[in-house]
């Protein structure tokens, strides 16, 4: 006993120093996505805030003309703006009840076997690269508007919102789906064991069970389509005009950068103009973010 | 009364299955739509040969090749850093408010659009650090792209070991970095190598990023150093149904292209999810 | 006789396992029927034939018949959801609606298609009176319910299921996750239940059995060994089987 | 308001109380009986014995049954215990009254061979040590529980002067011998009813204070 | 293999069976000094009570820690309380067998008034139906023990005989009267013995088979 | 005085709420020592005290001295990693890991520097049939442990846990997810265990800790209230507060 005892006794003094020495190494790796973060900042303001010795704030949000190449260069992004907008309500309106259904479907009507079909269908479509998205609607939705909608041309703010809609809808529905299906069985027996049925329990019990999940979702799903660029790009026509009808081509913020950022002299106005859209799209999302993060920590908290 | 509701939950469940079967329905539209069209273009050749004539003919093996090169570059940046990250906030970190703070940061770094780290990349990468437009830009890029999947997935991965096992381990007797070497990452691993799988198909497909640091329209060459600007696979669909010069002609090569990034894309994520959902019934 | 219930030749299967087997007994109205027997022994699915809760469950199948007030609830012309009004359930763990304490109570009226906000207010005041809750929560009726204690909540389930008035209340372990404090007064509130209700209850723990009980039933293996006045089953039951499980003398 | 736990221990000290009446009442009119030749009240005496005996088992039962279901412990258990042994005691009490009556209605109307003074006197301290004993009980009075044990020192010497007595008046007479040995034989009892008392007496303690004090000192 | 619980009840079964064996052992030895006119071994009886007080308090404590501990149900139950009531008898009849030796000292090597022949044959009727009790616990055996409640009219029987008997004797001459009345003492005392050791088999029948057969014919 | 474990004037911290408050208690050598309470009285933060395995839990506190062989455990210079290898544990929740039978006894000997192939399967053997659990595993040690049913994990756990060598073993609630028949198994077992390790039992249920210990210990809000022989404690407690809860009166 105490031989074996000895055996055991005689250990390792140096796998605690070790210890302490990973510990210091983690934390230091740990931090890079913070200074990561903190450097895009630095990047995105050191390369866009000159802008505004040149255009006022004002004039460069509200202003409705953007010219960057003309002789005499306007860079006014309202039209963009807008175009960003538009197309995020749209999309989101597309989105968000389809999303939903998806979720629905999936966590409380389908049968296990559909449900893993089901799940990974959706799964793919979030897999799907944005691009092959907007060739899609480039090449097979864009002439069927043409052809059935009278439309002079396909690419447009309502094909980039479908489109748009399209991308996120998996992630919306497999954020809510998660959260729907997180709602403990037991409330849901509760709710039968009262006499209720299927349909009355979703939506008075499971529902507002999952509610700050699925807003978190919802969230998320519209700071991606903000900030999607290659579809947009793609299939959004390109106009910087303020559109005015579901069919008018459109320019979006992301778009903008990415159609534009190759003529862009390194260091001119034009290129300034571009990184302060960026700093704008980035204070966007990261706000949405915040708002995403907050519901998301409410919603866990109440699940405990 | 019990007649009403019956009534009102048969008009839901419809709405229900209607909704799913829209989402279901675009899907198989387009992946079918694309992969009837491309079909033809697919061939040995295709995938073997350098680009001819303008690119209206030969293959795309240096778009494959730089495609490669790029989610190998991104994950040797993301994965290291990431799954240390993971370890150090579900294992070290002791204070909640680090934890809390580094964790935001992630959860934005995720949220930033991709055309902004690609104008991020440009401005440090490319022009400050004068990498140029590059393999390392663009994987340096992609990698940090890629960081928060990887946190993400992996910490998810480590949540799910149970606490149970790390009291059990330390109750041994056991060190720290004996228990997460030991009882903790062995646990997690499918967990992990799921978000790897994630992130690896999400390098392949971007193209915002890569268009600002990374790639080419047109390469004569596959790349010999990472110094070298490379073709991609997103970047050459998008450049051939968009910028081409014969854009109708090569329709044909742009759905075969998209066939192949599909399939690379999907081939990751599948492997990706099989992993997710063997570890989650494991776990359970 | 009174019996409320009456359970005939019950069998039950998932999927192709049978869990229990010919069940045959009956429990009288305004008396507390318990349920023992080891894991698995098939009490709970026992217990959720009665409001065919199983029913829910996919690839399960039952045999047999359950008369309530001589009414068959397997008949295909009676409703599953009266059914579940009239027999209602408690489960182990405490499971309140993540809402208000009112309207957790609310809730079922609601769905039951009470409308009288006064007649709503009025059955959540008594239901919270008879599961002695009202004093401790009536100051706080529009706060969350997850707010709630263990045990409070498990009361606040109690109510929520004598709201829509059952007639019958199934509790499968309703105690188990509990204090013992908490589950001295959920025993007490079982005793005054019982009054107004009957009431089956499953659990694991054999005193709480004798503690509460008029009846015991032992389960063993998905069949029902043996059911007999609750004091006789402790003191001197019939069948061997019963002797060692409840002296502990078990494999 | 009373749980059900403490419900269902009041009931048992309820009958067990009933109980003590009964049995005090029996030792009261039991002697009555015998000092005015009363063989109709003894005859009801023996009679009545059978309800008491119902009521022994009915709290045999409700304490076992309490032990089931209670699970007692502590105070809670020591009580139910007390009562489960004084439970005895009291039936035998009883017993012995009825006993004393069987002698009443042995002597049969005869004229007693003396006033009976002393044996009165013993069965009043008998009913006042059972008195004493369950108030002590009520009260959880540990001194009053062990002045019983005290009183029943008394009894003893009463029914050693009585055996004495009437060993004399046997010698005197043997007409007198009959009686004598009913009476002889009354005192016993009565001093036995002390001996059980002082059980009781002792059972109280061990309710209360969770000690034993059983055969502390020798028993006479 | 024994659980922890089966060993526990074990224990307190060689207990009570030792209790037993002692109580038996008195009996027998204290007619048997009386018999021989051992003045010795009655004192030894006597001085041995305590020994036997010790094991009651010892068993009883035993059963509570076994109540508290295990909470036992159904026969488990049965058996404790069952060993809780016959604890006290056997303590009773150990008393009562000390009683027999004080007689005897009493007696004080006098010659007897008439060979005994009753009184040992009470005695050995009392130990056999100690002895039947207890094996009808150990073999679970109802018949036994019922065979034991018989055999208690025989007792009452030669104590009603002996009574008589000795009532005569006392009527012939008043010198015989004190030892007269020591036996009688100690024909009651076993008959006492006998009453107790039915309450033992009443017990084991309790214990055996759940039911209460106590006062179910009336008493004698 | 052979005590094993010394606790002086433990308080303990999470944050600024004080879970335990000066508790000064012994535990003597080869005894079980049952620990019981009302819900968040503070058992389990107590036990984890005399493993140090609060220490990974952020933001807490202790102050006061545990001993154990007279030494100092929160010294500076006591080795926790050693502390917990002779103090081991054993968890509410069975919590194998999710290795074979055999590794997970092994893992224990290997963390802790024992090479030896023979060494380790000669443990493995010893210490799963001091749990009595030997016979029913031997056939598949190289089996998950997964496998087993939930008494047998819980065997199995605390077979890893003595296949170290420990001295003292802390038990939280080691019984209360088990069903009785595997709850029997555990307490005969502690009663085995006793002879060779001090032993500490945090339990909910009354009576186990009248069945298998010999000092028991109550706690209440944090602290104290009394600490005596099992059976003094269950027959006649010198605390009324004891009494009332050991009886059921709470509250
Ligand atoms: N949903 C299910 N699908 C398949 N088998 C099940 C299901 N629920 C229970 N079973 C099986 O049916 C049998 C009876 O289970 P049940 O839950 O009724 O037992 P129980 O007596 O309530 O046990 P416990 O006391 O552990 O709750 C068990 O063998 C169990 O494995
Ligand atoms: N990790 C923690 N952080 C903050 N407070 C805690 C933590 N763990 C326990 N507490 C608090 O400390 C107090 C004591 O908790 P502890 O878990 O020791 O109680 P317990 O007696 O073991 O209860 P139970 O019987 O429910 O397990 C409780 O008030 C609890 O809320
Ligand atoms: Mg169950
Ligand atoms: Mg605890
Ligand atoms: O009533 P006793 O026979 O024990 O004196």
């Amino acid at each position: 006993m105490t031989n074996e005892n000895k055996k055991i006794e005689t250990r390792k003094t140096n796998s605690l120093f070790f210890d302490v020495l990973i510990e210091k190494f983690f934390l230091i790796v740990g931090l890079t996505s913070l200074f990561i973060l903190f450097t895009i900042m630095v990047f995105l303001i050191k390369e866009g805030i000159p802008l505004f010795k040149t255009v006022g704030v004002s004039d460069f949000i509200f202003g409705k003309e953007w010219y960057p190449t003309s002789d005499n260069p306007r860079f006014g992004i309202f039209p963009l703006i807008l175009s960003s907008l538009y197309i995020t309500i749209i999309a989101s309106l597309i989105a968000i009840p389809l999303s939903l259904s998806v979720a629905i479907y999936i966590s409380e009507l389908a049968g296990s076997t559909v449900k893993e079909i089901v799940k990974p269908l959706i799964e793919i479509i979030a897999s799907i690269p944005s691009v092959i998205i907007g060739f899609f609607g480039m090449v097979v939705v864009a002439p069927f508007l043409i052809e059935h909608f009278d439309v002079d041309s396909g690419l447009n703010l309502f094909n980039a919102s479908l489109m748009l809609s399209f991308m996120v809808i998996p992630t919306i529905a497999s954020i809510s789906e998660d959260a729907i299906s997180s709602v403990p069985m037991s409330l849901k027996e509760a709710s039968y064991a009262l006499g209720a049925n299927r349909w009355e329990t979703i939506i008075h019990i499971v529902i507002p069970a999952s509610l700050s999940g699925i807003w978190t979702a919802i969230i998320l799903g519209i700071s991606r389509i903000i900030g999607e660029t290659m579809i947009v790009l793609m299939v959004a026509g390109g106009a910087t005009i303020i559109p005015s009808s579901l069919f008018d081509p459109v320019r979006p913020l992301t778009s903008n950068i990415a159609a534009e950022m190759a003529e862009a002299a390194v260091g001119g106005v034009h290129y300034r103009a571009l990184f302060a859209i960026g700093i704008m799209l980035f204070i966007l999302t990261f706000i949405f973010n915040l708002i995403a993060d907050y519901l998301s920590n409410k919603y866990k908290f109440k699940m405990n | 009364m019990k007649r009403k509701s019956e009534l009102i939950q048969m008009t839901g469940f419809f709405l229900i299955r209607t909704g799913t079967f829209i989402v279901i329905a675009f899907l198989f539209l387009m992946l079918g739509y694309i992969f009837t069209k491309g079909i033809s273009a697919i061939s040995w050749g295709f995938l073997t040969e350098m680009p001819r004539n303008e690119m209206t003919k030969g293959g795309i093996l240096p778009a494959i090749v730089g495609t490669f090169y790029l989610m190998i570059g991104a994950s040797l940046i993301s994965i290291p850093v990431g799954i240390i990250t993971a370890i150090y906030l579900t294992e070290y970190a002791k204070s909640p408010k680090v934890v809390k703070i580094i964790r935001l940061g992630i959860n934005n770094l995720a949220g930033v659009p991709s055309v902004v780290f690609g104008l991020f990349g440009l401005s440090l990468f490319v022009i400050f650090l004068e990498f140029g437009t590059s393999i390392l830009a663009g994987s340096l890029t992609l990698g940090l792209l890629n960081l928060p999947v990887i946190i993400r997935s992996t910490e998810e991965a480590l949540h799910v070991v149970p606490g149970t096992y790390r009291e059990a381990s330390l109750s041994l007797g056991a060190t720290k970095w004996q228990t997460i070497y030991k009882i903790i990452i062995p646990n997690a691993l499918p967990g992990i190598m799921t978000g790897i799988m994630l992130s690896l198909g999400r390098a392949a497909g971007e193209t915002a990023p890569v268009m600002f640091t990374a790639a080419a329209f047109y390469t004569p060459d596959l790349p010999v150093s990472v110094f070298n600007e490379v073709m991609a696979l997103p970047y050459h669909i998008y450049v051939m149904a968009t910028a081409g010069t014969h854009i109708q002609a090569t329709r044909h090569l742009q759905y075969g292209t998209a066939i192949v990034l599909i399939s690379l894309v999907l081939t990751l994520n599948m492997a990706g999810l099989i992993l997710r959902y063997r570890f989650r019934k494991k776990m359970k | 006789m009174n019996d409320k219930i009456i359970v005939k030749d019950v069998s039950f299967f998932y999927g192709n396992n049978q869990a229990i087997k010919d069940i045959n007994l009956s429990a009288e109205q305004n008396s507390v029927l318990a349920l023992i027997g080891p894991s698995g022994c098939g009490k709970s699915t026992f217990l959720r034939c009665i409001n065919r809760m199983n029913d829910i469950i996919p690839a399960t199948r039952m045999t047999g018949e359950i008369l309530i007030d001589q009414d068959s609830i397997y008949s295909p012309k009676y409703d599953v959801t009266t059914l579940r009004r009239r027999v209602g359930m408690v489960f182990q763990k405490s499971n309140p609606f993540p809402k208000s304490i009112f309207d957790n109570i609310a809730y079922g009226l609601k769905i039951n298609g009470v409308k009288d906000k006064y007649e709503i207010e009025n059955t959540v005041e008594k239901s919270l009176k008879s599961t002695a809750l009202w004093d401790e929560v009536k100051d706080r009726l529009n706060k969350s319910a997850m707010g709630l204690s263990g045990g409070q909540q498990q009361r606040l389930c109690i109510a929520r299921t004598i709201a829509v008035q059952p007639e019958v209340i199934l509790m499968d372990e309703p105690a188990s996750a509990l204090d013992p404090i908490s589950t001295q007064k959920i025993e007490e509130l079982i005793q005054e239940l019982k009054k107004n209700y009957t009431i089956i209850i499953v659990t694991h723990n054999m005193q709480q059995a004798a503690r509460v009980s008029d009846y015991t039933a032992f389960f063993y293996m998905g069949e029902l060994i043996e059911i007999n006045k609750t004091e006789k089953i402790f003191t001197k039951p019939d069948k061997i089987m019963t002797e060692n499980y409840i002296t502990g003398k078990f494999g | 308001m009373l749980t059900h736990l403490e419900m269902d221990l009041e009931q048992i000290k309820i009958k067990i109380f009933r109980m003590a009446d009964y049995a005090m009442e029996a030792v009261t009119s039991s002697v009555s009986a015998l000092k005015n030749s009363d063989t109709v009240l003894a005859e009801f005496i023996v009679k009545n014995d059978e309800e008491i005996n119902r009521l022994e088992i009915e709290i045999d039962d409700e304490c076992i049954k309490f032990l089931v279901t209670r699970q007692p412990a502590a105070s809670d258990l020591r009580f139910i215990l007390a009562m489960l042994k004084i439970n005895t005691d009291l039936e035998r009490i009883a017993d012995l009254a009825s006993n004393i009556a069987k002698e009443t209605i042995r002597i049969n109307g005869a004229p007693l061979i003396k006033p009976l003074i002393d044996i009165p006197r013993m069965s009043e301290i008998a009913v006042k040590m059972i008195n004493t004993a369950f108030i002590s009980i009520t009260e959880k009075n540990v001194e009053k529980a062990k002045s019983v044990i005290e009183m029943d020192r008394e009894i003893d010497e009463l029914n050693t002067q009585i055996y004495r007595e009437l060993f004399t008046y046997m010698g005197e007479s043997s007409k007198n011998i009959s009686q004598s040995l009913s009476l002889i034989n009354v005192a016993k009892s009565l001093e036995r009813v002390g001996d059980h008392t002082k059980n009781i007496a002792e059972r109280a303690v061990y309710y209360i204070q969770g000690e034993e004090i059983r055969h502390q000192k020798p028993k006479v």
